[in-house]
């Protein structure tokens, strides 16, 4: 298990080949990653602000919480905060199992929890001004099928 | 008490954390007696339904009892990912 | 849409880089990678057999139906044949799409029709000889959810 | 017509291709027409059920029809990934 929570970028494919090359006895690795999305077509750049502390303990219990609900070898999530640029990497999560099943469903698992339980909020600068980035319903509804 | 704003409740307090004294039983006399001092503290906890709370860095309701906490901290719904 | 059958291996990091950094209007990147698992604890090599012409044409098939399926802004498989020794990388795919949930079923999907659809074969070779694996019922259950 | 062999089909039969000649009008019954050639064909397609079937590289079923295709593949069910 690997759970970092850091301002600079990481290498997301060098973790990846890392994460996937540590174990052999696992048949199917699964990554998400998130990336800052230009939605409105005029975004400058993406806020992240955090809880140093909860986040790291938040991000830990969901990654043991995963590793009991799945049949699973390993996890790793990186997450970070501070002014990324859009088509910057926010985030990362990857799973090892036996097989393809738990490993897509705990890659969902963690980033069901991830969305509206770890403590990391957004801000988004664009042209017009910053705002907070509201959480959306459907995340909140996510939670409910694990 | 230690108690901790994040995102826009800290903007709108304008402060990120600070030392209150206080003989609230829950999170919900807290924030009432928060509510009082100042106009800014009553416009960051106008509506409860917007807000979440965390007693020493663990999720927690606004009818939780405050007894034995150290650190309260107030925040919008999380947009992590 | 780019898909590639091949016998030589390939570096799962940084075709995931080169993937994700193309798509920065992508909100959610998806990878999954298969890999060769030592199950009996005595596997000596995998020797991956294919139909030359059926598979590009099957894989072409399922990544345009995903496409349609799902809000997806783009696809990638890569699937090797010829013998592969444990803990070699056999194939990945990954999905890039604004939100996450078409990310993650596009992937799920694309495997599930890989799996049980695509003309590969494969032999292992263990210390007590060598043998087919056989097709499991799951994976052509997998089949019925989409 | 060419037909095709992939995995244990192939090896049973012992190559990987050979060209027919035939007036099976239905997949069944070229199946027919091979198995009664020689024992590893008989072999080869003893069972049907652990078997499918490519017409000019699509699957099909064993009733499907040969009129206009050029190219029939016997293999055992596919375990890519």
């Amino acid at each position: 298990m690997d759970i970092r929570v850091q301002e600079q970028p990481f290498d997301f494919g060098a973790e990846a080949n890392r994460f996937a090359a540590g174990h052999t006895e696992m048949g199917a690795v699964v990554t998400f990653t998130g990336i800052v999305r230009d939605v409105a077509d005029g975004l400058q750049s993406m806020q992240i602000e955090h809880y140093p502390g909860m986040t790291e303990k938040a991000l830990e219990q969901h990654a043991r919480e995963a590793l009991t609900r799945f049949k699973l070898g390993d996890v790793l999530i990186i997450h970070r905060y501070g002014v990324l640029a859009p088509g910057e990497m926010i985030m990362m999560v990857a799973t090892a199992a036996p097989h393809r099943a738990d490993a897509f469903q705990a890659a969902e698992y963690l980033m069901d929890y991830l969305k509206s339980r770890a403590p990391f909020w957004k801000k988004e600068t664009t042209g017009d001004g910053a705002g907070w980035v509201a959480a959306k319903d459907e995340d909140e509804d996510a939670l409910g099928r694990w | 008490m230690e108690v901790l704003y994040f995102a826009w409740v800290r903007e709108r307090i304008g402060l990120p954390r600070e030392t209150v004294e206080t003989e609230a039983k829950t999170v919900a006399e807290l924030v009432a007696e928060l509510r009082k001092r100042e106009e800014r503290y009553e416009a960051a906890f106008a509506d409860l339904s917007a807000l979440r709370v965390a007693l020493d860095q663990e999720l927690a309701d606004f009818d939780a009892p405050l007894e034995g906490v150290r650190e309260v901290a107030f925040f919008p719904p999380m947009t992590g990912g």
